[in-house]
C-alpha cells in the first residue's frame, strides 16, 4: 500500500486523525519524516498534514509565541528573534532550514534538536492540540513523553524573551563547519541582576536522548557572577545528570569530558 | 594556553596501475567523413577526467584540434576492452592505448593526404589546427577534412586505428615477494600545519604546502582538480572519516552524510602546491596518474604535525578529538616540540 | 594555489606540444553545469520494476528458515528472488583472473556472515511496495559467535567467518596464509643497528562515499540480450562478473556506463548489477536496483581497516638498515579485492626508501563485517600513514630534521627495491626539496643539492643475501570441509592458472653476514652518473627482466616515438 | 490511487500524478522527466537534489510532492536561456568546479538561491549557502571560488 496523505483544514482534525491511528504521523517540514518514507519505513502508513496556518510569531509581554510551522529560515529572517539567529544558523544547510520547522525540531532525535535545546533554555512551553482542545506543556515534559505516550500535535511554542542580548547564549560544537551534527549543544539563559545570576536556565543537546536541563549547573550558578571563580562550581557539575550516547559523531566519554570546557567558554564568552 | 601550532611532513610514492592477471586496455579511433574523430573506450570517467585526458592524447597524436575529437566511454558493444578505472591506471593504460590507436589512425590519414597531394606520407606534417602540410613546401597542403573525405569517398580507406596497451602479468614469488607491481611511480611530499586545542583535542588543519611529481601534467587544470580535491580527502581521512567510529567494535556506524564525517566547505585550509613533472618513460607523453596518491601524504603529515604541536603520537586513524584528548591526558598535557623546520 | 616547477627534470621533457600540457576545458564540463551529463539512473523506462534486498540484522548467524510466502502475495510484487534462483550463487571478484576461490553468495542461503548481508530480493512496482514486501519476509536465525578483530580472528578457536577459508585468512600461492616479502637479513640488521624501534598503527575502514550511490538498471533487449545501465568502474569487469554469476555468455549482456557520479573504488564490486539483471530475466521487465545511502555507507564495502606493526633498525647517522612490516588487512566476511590490496602493499614496502634489509608479512583476514574492497590508494594509504609516522619518530631518534632524514634515506635511480626491481624515474628527493622550499622549512645545503638521479645504484643496486625463512608455511585451509554449492565456473577468456609459478628459484642461504647499511648517497656535485648496477656476485640466476613482455610497447615521452 | 499535482516548473505549467508519500524528486525525475536534480541520499543530507521552491532552496527528496501544488519550482534545467549560460554555469566551467558532476546541479541551485537574494555575498556567506551540499571530488574550494566569481562578474542575467 502506498502511503496515504491526509490534508486537513485544522489542527483539530489533524490531531484527531493522528490520535485515532497508530500508523499515522503528523508531517511538518518533512526533514525527519520524509526520510523515513524514502527509506521504506513500514512503521506508519498515513501522513497527516494541515493547511491551518501556524507561521505566526507573536510577542506578548516577556514571552514570544512561535507557530509550530515557522521554519528555521523564518527565524533567521525575524528581527524579533535575533537572539535565536546564532542557533538557527547552525542547523542544517539553507535548504534544510527552509523546510525544518520549530514544531518538528522538538521531535528530532539526538544528536539533532539544537533549536529545541535553545527553546528549552528559554523556558519553552508547547501548545498541543489534543482533540478539539489545546493544552500547554513545558518542553521538559514534552521531551520526557516524546516517543512514548505523547498525544497531540504541537501548534506553537512560547518562549521567554531574553532581557538582554548577552543573557541568552548558545554554542553548538560540531565536527564539520559551517554545519554538522552536534557533539554537544549548550543553550543558557542567564539573567543577571547586579552582576549576579538569578534563575539561570541551562540546556544541553546531544547529552541525553532528548534535550535536557543541566540542573546541577543551574544551581551552581545561582547568585554567582560570570567570571572564572563564579563559574567554577558550575563547571565541576557540568556533566552531572547527563546521559550522552556513543554515536557516530562522538562518544559519551568525550561528550562528558568536553562539556565543562565548552560550558566555560560559553559562560565566559571565550572563543571556541 | 590551550591552542598549539605544529608542523609535520611526509613523503610518499605511488605505483601507477596494477599487477593482476595482466593489465590491458584497448582503444579504437576513427574519423567521420568530415575529419572529426571519435575515440571509443570502455574505460570509465568517474570524475577524474578520463574523457578529456584521452581526448588530449588523441588530438596531440593525430595533430588535429582538440575540438575535432570526441571520446565515448559509454558502451560495451562499441568500446573495446579495458580493465576499468581504478588503481591509477586510467591515464597510463588507457592513455597509451589511445596513443597507439591514434598513431595508427594518423598513419592512414597521412597516407590519404599523401595520395591527394602526390607526395610521400613521410614528408607530411600536421599543424594541430586542421591542416596537413608538406614539410618545407608552405603552399602545399590539404585540410584534415579533405583528406578524410578523399580517403573515405575516393580512396576507400577507413581513417581509423586500433590500440592496446598491455602490462603483462608479473607473477609474485611466494617466498620473496619478487614482482613487477607497476611500471612507474608518482611522488609527493607534504607539509601540514595544524592547530591543536589541548582542552578538547580538536585539530584544525591551517595550511598545507606540497610538492607532487606525477609525470607530465597532461592537463594542468585537471591535475589541479585532483590535487586540491585529493588533499581535501587526505585531511578527511586523517581527522574525520570512518564508517566504523568504534572500530573494531562495529557499533554506531554513520548512515548519512551528517553522521559520516568529512570536512565541510568551512573547513578548507589554504593549500599551496608545486607540481614537478618527470615524464614516465612508458607513459603517454610521459603521464603517470595523480588520482589516488594525492590523498596519501596528507594523513601522516597531519599526524606528525600534531606531535610537533602537542607531543602526542597519534598512531590510529582517524585522529578524532577524542583520541587526541585521551593521549593528552595520558601524557599529562601538551608538550609542544616545535622541532619541525625551525 | 598551484605552480609548475618546470625547472625540475626539464631535460627529460619537451614542453612545446600542441594540446598536451594545456589546461583546456573538459569534454564533460558543459554537461555537468547544464545537468545534461547522463548518469545511470537518468535512464527512464516504462514498466520498470524496483528491486530491494532484505539484509541480515545479525553479524553472524545460521539461517534456519526463510519464509517468503507472505512477501510473494504482497501488493505490487513481481518476483521474490532467493539464493536458489541465482544460477551461480558463489563468486569471488578476482576469480575472473584466477586469483582466489569463490566465496561470496549473491544472496545468502544457509548462513549470514555480516550484518547487512543480502538474503532475499524483491522486485515490485515501486520502491515502497518492495519495502513493504520485504517487511513480510520471515527469516529464522541461529545467531553465531562473531569476530571483529583481525588478530583475534587468526587465533585458534576463533569463529570461522568464511567457510572457504576456515583459518580466517586468504590463502596465497596455495600454501601461505599471508604474502611474504624477504629481502636481505633483517634480524642481522636489527643486531647491528644503534636503535631499534617497533610501533603499532591502525587505520579504521574508510567508505568511498561517492555522491551517487551504487545502482543499475537492467532491461531485456533484442535478441535475448539484456542492456544494463551502470556506474561501474570496470565495464567489462562487471559484465564478465555478471555473466559468470548468471551463467550466460558475455555477449548476452550489453553494458552502458562510462560516466559515474564518483567512485573512489566503491563501484568496482558489481554490487547491484547481477541481481538487477536477474530481476529483469525473471520478470521480463526493466528492473532498477539502487542502493540507499545507508546501504551505501554501511553495506557497500569500504577500504579495509588495517593493523600495521613496523620494526626498524636505525644507525646513529640516520640510515635505516632494516625494516620489518606486518600488516593485517580486515577483509570483512568475504574476499572482494582486499587479497589484492595486501599484495599491492607487499610491493610498496618499505616505502620510497632504500633499505638493505626488508621483511614483510601481509595478511588478508576475514571478520564478521561488511566485506572490504578497493578504495583510492588501497593497500598503500594505510601503510603510508604508518611508514611516515614511523619515519618522523626515526628522525627524532636520530636527531635529524625530518626532511633531511627522508632525503638521506630516499630511493634513487638505480637502487634495488625490496620487490627486487630497479628503481627508475624516481623523484622523491626533489619533492621533499620543493615542499621544504614552499613551506619555508630550512634544510641544509647538501640536502638541497641532492638528486634522485645521482647517488643511487652501485652497491645500492645489489640484491642482498637473504636467509631462507624457516618458519613453517602456515596453510590456511587444512581439512576444509567446504563444498561449493555450484560447479566451478567455465573458463572465460580471462582465466589464468590459479597458482603463479615463482618468478625466480628461491635460493637457500644460511649463515649470512649482517647486511651493510645502504651506502650513503653522495652529493650530486661530487658524483658522476650512476653506473649500471653490477650483477650481484652471489646470484646464480639473473633477475628476470623488468622490461615488458610481448605485446608491450614502450613510448618515449619526449618524442612520442617508439624506442626500445 | 494516484494524486494529481500541478506546479510551475521553470516557468512552465506541469502536471504529474504521484503516489501518496512521493517526494518532489520523484515527481520531477519520474513524473516530469526533469532528471537534473539527483538522488544522492533521500535523507536530506547531501544536497544533490537541491531545487528552488518559491524562491527558497529546498531538498526535493524530503519535500512532499503534494505540498508543491501550485508552487513555483526551479531546477538546473531551467537555468540556461537558449544558448546562453547563467553566470554560475560559466563560472563553474571557468573554475573547473566539477569533476564527476553529480553534485553540480544541486550545488548550482543552492548558489543561485543565494545570489537571487544576495548578489554580492562574502566568502563566508557562500560557504553557508553550500553547507548542505556534499561534494566528494573537488574539496569545495573551486566551487566557492566559482560562486564568488559569478557574483563578481559584471554580466547580469
Amino acid at each position: 500500500m502506498p502511503i496515504t496523505v491526509k490534508t486537513t483544514a485544522t489542527f483539530a482534525e489533524a490531531a484527531d486523525l493522528v490520535a485515532g491511528n497508530r500508523a499515522a504521523r503528523f508531517l511538518g517540514g518533512g526533514t525527519l519524516l520524509m526520510r523515513d518514507v524514502n527509506e521504506g519505513s513500514v512503521a506508519f502508513e498515513t501522513l497527516v498534514r494541515t493547511t491551518e496556518p501556524a507561521r505566526a510569531i507573536r510577542t506578548a509581554g516577556s514571552r514570544i509565541e512561535i507557530g509550530a510551522a515557522v521554519t528555521i529560515a523564518q527565524i533567521q529572517a525575524e528581527r524579533d528573534l535575533a537572539f535565536l539567529h546564532g542557533a538557527a544558523r547552525l542547523i542544517g544547510g539553507p535548504a534544510v532550514r527552509a523546510a525544518g520547522t520549530v514544531g518538528g525540531n522538538l521531535f528530532a532525535p539526538s544528536p539533532y534538536g539544537d533549536l529545541a535545546t535553545a527553546l528549552l533554555a528559554l523556558d519553552g512551553v508547547a501548545t498541543l492540540q489534543q482533540g478539539a482542545s489545546r493544552r500547554e506543556m513545558p518542553l521538559g515534559d514534552l521531551f520526557a513523553q516524546r516517543g512514548r505516550d505523547l498525544r497531540g500535535v504541537v501548534v506553537s511554542v512560547s518562549i521567554l524573551r531574553p532581557e538582554s542580548a548577552d543573557a541568552f547564549r548558545f554554542r553548538k560544537v560540531s565536527r564539520v563547519k559551517p554545519k554538522g551534527a552536534a557533539v554537544l549543544t549548550i543553550a543558557a539563559h542567564l539573567p543577571t541582576s547586579g552582576g549576579r545570576i538569578g534563575k539561570a536556565r541551562v540546556a544541553y543537546g546531544a547529552m541525553a536522548p532528548t534535550p535536557i536541563r543541566a540542573r546541577a549547573v543551574e544551581r551552581a550558578l545561582e547568585g554567582r557572577s560570570l567570571d572564572r571563580d563564579g563559574v567554577a562550581a558550575a563547571l565541576a557539575a557540568a556533566a552531572e545528570g547527563t546521559d550522552p550516547a556513543d554515536d557516530a559523531i562522538a562518544s559519551a566519554w568525550y561528550r562528558r569530558e568536553v562539556a565543562p570546557v565548552y560550558l566555560r567558554r560559553l559562560l565566559l564568552n571565550e572563543p571556541d | 594556553m590551550s591552542r598549539h601550532r605544529g608542523r609535520g611532513m611526509a613523503s610518499i610514492n605511488y605505483p601507477i596501475g596494477m599487477n593482476l592477471g595482466g593489465d590491458p586496455s584497448q582503444a579504437l579511433v576513427h574519423s567521420n567523413p568530415s575529419g572529426k574523430f571519435t575515440v571509443a573506450l570502455s574505460s570509465i570517467d568517474l570524475g577524474q577526467g578520463m574523457k578529456q585526458v584521452t581526448r588530449q592524447i588523441c588530438a596531440e597524436t593525430l595533430g588535429i584540434p582538440i575540438e575535432d575529437v570526441f571520446v565515448d566511454t559509454a558502451d560495451s558493444d562499441t568500446g573495446p576492452h579495458c580493465m576499468g578505472s581504478f588503481a591509477s591506471r586510467g591515464t597510463h593504460r588507457a592513455g597509451n592505448a589511445v596513443l597507439a590507436a591514434a598513431r595508427e589512425a594518423r598513419g592512414v590519414l597521412l597516407e590519404a593526404a599523401a595520395e591527394e597531394l602526390e607526395v610521400d606520407p613521410g614528408d607530411l606534417e600536421t599543424d594541430g589546427r586542421g591542416t596537413i602540410r608538406v614539410r618545407g613546401a608552405p603552399g602545399k597542403s590539404i585540410t584534415v577534412k579533405e583528406a578524410a573525405q578523399a580517403g573515405q569517398f575516393k580512396q576507400g580507406r577507413t581513417i581509423a586505428g586500433r590500440g592496446i596497451f598491455l602490462v603483462p602479468l608479473s607473477p609474485v614469488d611466494p617466498e620473496t615477494g619478487e614482482m613487477s607491481p607497476a611500471t612507474c611511480y608518482a611522488h609527493a611530499a607534504m607539509v601540514a600545519e595544524v592547530e591543536v586545542d589541548d582542552e578538547t583535542g580538536v585539530v584544525t588543519v591551517v595550511r598545507l604546502d606540497s610538492a607532487y611529481e606525477l609525470g607530465r601534467a597532461l592537463n594542468p587544470r585537471m591535475v589541479e582538480q585532483q590535487l586540491v580535491g585529493g588533499a581535501w580527502m587526505g585531511v578527511s581521512h586523517a581527522l574525520y572519516e570512518t564508517p566504523e567510529p568504534y572500530y573494531p567494535d562495529p557499533k554506531a556506524g554513520g548512515r548519512d552524510f551528517v553522521e559520516y564525517l568529512m570536512p565541510g566547505p568551512g573547513d578548507i585550509a589554504p593549500h599551496d602546491i608545486a607540481v614537478l613533472e618527470r615524464p614516465a618513460p612508458d607513459g603517454p607523453y610521459g603521464g603517470k596518474g595523480p588520482g589516488e596518491m594525492c590523498a596519501n601524504p596528507v594523513i601522516p603529515a597531519v599526524a606528525n604535525a600534531i606531535f610537533d604541536a602537542v607531543g602526542v603520537r597519534m598512531d590510529t586513524l582517524p585522529i578524532t578529538p577524542e583520541k587526541v584528548l585521551r593521549a593528552l591526558k595520558a601524557q599529562g598535557g601538551a608538550r609542544p616540540q616545535h622541532r619541525a623546520g625551525r | 594555489m598551484l605552480e609548475f616547477r618546470k625547472d625540475y627534470f626539464a631535460d627529460e621533457r619537451r614542453d612545446d606540444l600542441d594540446v598536451i600540457g594545456k589546461g583546456v576545458q573538459r569534454q564533460d564540463m558543459l554537461g555537468h553545469v547544464t545537468g545534461t551529463t547522463t548518469f545511470f539512473d537518468d535512464h527512464k523506462m516504462a514498466g520498470m520494476g524496483h528491486l530491494k534486498v532484505l539484509r541480515s540484522p545479525h553479524h553472524h548467524a545460521r539461517i534456519r528458515h526463510i519464509d517468503v510466502s507472505q512477501a510473494e502475495r504482497s501488493p505490487g510484487v513481481r518476483r521474490v528472488i532467493r539464493g536458489a534462483d541465482v544460477p551461480r550463487n558463489l563468486n569471488t571478484l578476482l576469480g575472473l583472473i584466477g586469483f582466489g576461490k569463490d566465496d561470496e553468495p549473491s544472496l545468502a542461503t544457509t548462513k549470514v556472515r555480516y550484518r547487512g548481508e543480502p538474503i532475499v530480493a524483491v522486485v515490485a512496482d515501486s520502491e515502497r511496495l518492495a519495502h513493504e514486501a520485504l517487511a513480510r519476509v520471515r527469516v529464522d536465525y541461529d545467531p553465531l559467535p562473531a569476530v571483529f578483530d583481525v588478530e583475534e580472528a587468526l587465533k585458534p578457536g576463533a569463529p570461522t567467518v568464511n567457510d572457504v577459508y576456515p583459518g580466517n585468512a586468504f590463502e596465497y600461492h596455495d600454501r601461505f596464509d599471508h604474502q611474504r616479502v624477504r629481502f636481505g637479513d633483517v634480524e642481522a640488521g636489527f643486531r647491528s643497528a644503534d636503535h631499534v624501534l617497533e610501533q603499532r598503527y591502525q587505520m579504521s575502514p574508510i567508505e568511498q562515499a561517492p555522491t551517487e550511490t551504487n545502482g543499475s538498471i537492467a532491461a531485456p533487449e533484442t535478441n535475448g540480450r539484456f542492456v544494463v545501465y551502470t556506474p561501474t568502474q570496470g565495464l567489462f569487469f562487471s559484465l564478465d562478473t555478471c555473466a559468470k554469476i548468471l551463467d550466460v555468455e558475455s555477449n548476452a549482456l550489453h553494458f552502458v556506463g562510462g560516466t559515474a557520479g564518483g567512485g573512489f573504488g566503491g563501484k568496482v564490486d558489481s554490487l547491484t548489477e547481477p541481481l538487477a539483471i536477474l530481476g529483469a530475466m525473471l520478470t521480463g521487465r526493466p528492473v532498477r536496483y539502487v542502493l540507499g545511502r545507508e546501504e551505501e555507507m554501511q553495506f557497500g564495502g569500504p577500504r579495509s581497516g588495517e593493523r600495521i606493526v613496523i620494526k626498524d633498525g636505525l644507525m646513529r647517522d640516520g640510515r635505516i638498515v632494516a625494516r620489518k612490516v606486518t600488516v593485517w588487512f580486515d577483509s570483512g566476511a568475504y574476499t572482494r579485492l582486499t587479497s589484492y590490496g595486501a599484495v599491492k602493499c607487499a610491493a610498496h614496502v618499505p616505502g620510497p626508501y632504500t633499505i638493505p634489509a626488508v621483511h614483510g608479512d601481509f595478511y588478508c583476514v576475514f571478520t564478521n563485517r561488511t566485506p572490504a574492497t578497493a578504495m583510492r590508494g588501497f593497500g598503500v594509504t594505510g601503510v603510508d600513514f604508518a611508514l611516515e609516522c614511523q619515519m618522523d619518530k626515526l628522525a627524532a631518534l636520530a636527531g635529524m630534521d625530518p626532511m633531511e632524514f627522508r632525503i638521506l634515506n630516499a630511493y634513487r635511480d638505480g637502487d634495488m627495491k625490496a620487490h627486487r626491481r630497479e628503481a627508475k624515474n624516481t623523484a622523491l628527493v626533489e619533492c621533499v626539496q620543493v615542499a621544504a622550499e614552499k613551506a619555508r622549512w630550512p634544510i641544509r645545503e647538501e640536502f638541497r643539492r641532492a638528486s634522485s638521479r645521482t647517488g643511487g645504484g652501485g652497491e645500492r643496486a645489489r640484491i642482498p643475501p637473504t636467509p631462507k625463512d624457516t618458519s613453517p608455511p602456515k596453510r590456511t585451509a587444512g581439512g576444509s570441509t567446504y563444498t561449493p554449492s555450484v560447479a566451478p565456473p567455465p573458463a572465460s577468456s580471462w582465466d589464468r592458472p590459479a597458482a603463479s609459478p615463482p618468478a625466480t628459484p628461491f635460493q637457500e642461504r644460511f649463515a649470512m653476514p649482517p647486511p651493510p647499511p645502504a651506502p650513503m648517497p653522495r652529493p650530486a656535485s661530487s658524483q658522476p652518473p650512476a653506473p649500471p648496477p653490477p650483477e650481484p656476485a652471489d646470484r646464480r640466476e639473473p633477475p628476470p627482466p623488468a622490461a615488458p613482455g610481448p605485446g608491450t610497447t614502450r613510448f618515449s615521452s619526449v618524442f612520442g616515438t617508439r624506442r626500445r | 490511487m494516484k494524486t494529481p499535482v500541478q506546479f510551475r516548473l521553470n516557468d512552465q505549467p506541469v502536471a504529474v500524478f504521484v503516489d501518496g508519500g512521493d517526494n518532489l524528486l520523484t515527481a520531477l525525475r519520474d513524473g516530469v522527466g526533469d532528471v537534473t536534480p539527483k538522488f544522492g541520499c533521500g535523507q536530506g543530507a547531501c544536497g544533490a537534489c537541491t531545487v528552488i521552491v518559491e524562491g527558497e532552496p529546498r531538498l526535493a527528496c524530503i519535500t512532499l510532492a503534494e505540498a508543491c501544488e501550485g508552487a513555483r519550482v526551479e531546477t538546473l534545467a531551467g537555468l540556461r536561456r537558449g544558448p546562453d549560460l547563467h553566470p554560475l554555469q560559466s563560472a563553474f566551467m571557468e573554475h573547473f568546479a566539477a569533476q564527476c558532476g553529480f553534485c553540480t546541479p544541486g550545488m548550482i541551485m543552492a548558489a543561485k538561491a543565494l545570489l537571487d537574494r544576495n548578489p554580492r555575498p562574502s566568502r563566508e556567506e557562500v560557504v553557508e549557502a553550500i553547507a548542505g551540499n556534499i561534494c566528494r571530488c573537488t574539496g569545495y574550494e573551486p566551487i566557492i571560488e566559482a560562486i564568488l566569481a559569478a557574483a563578481a562578474s559584471a554580466r547580469r542575467y
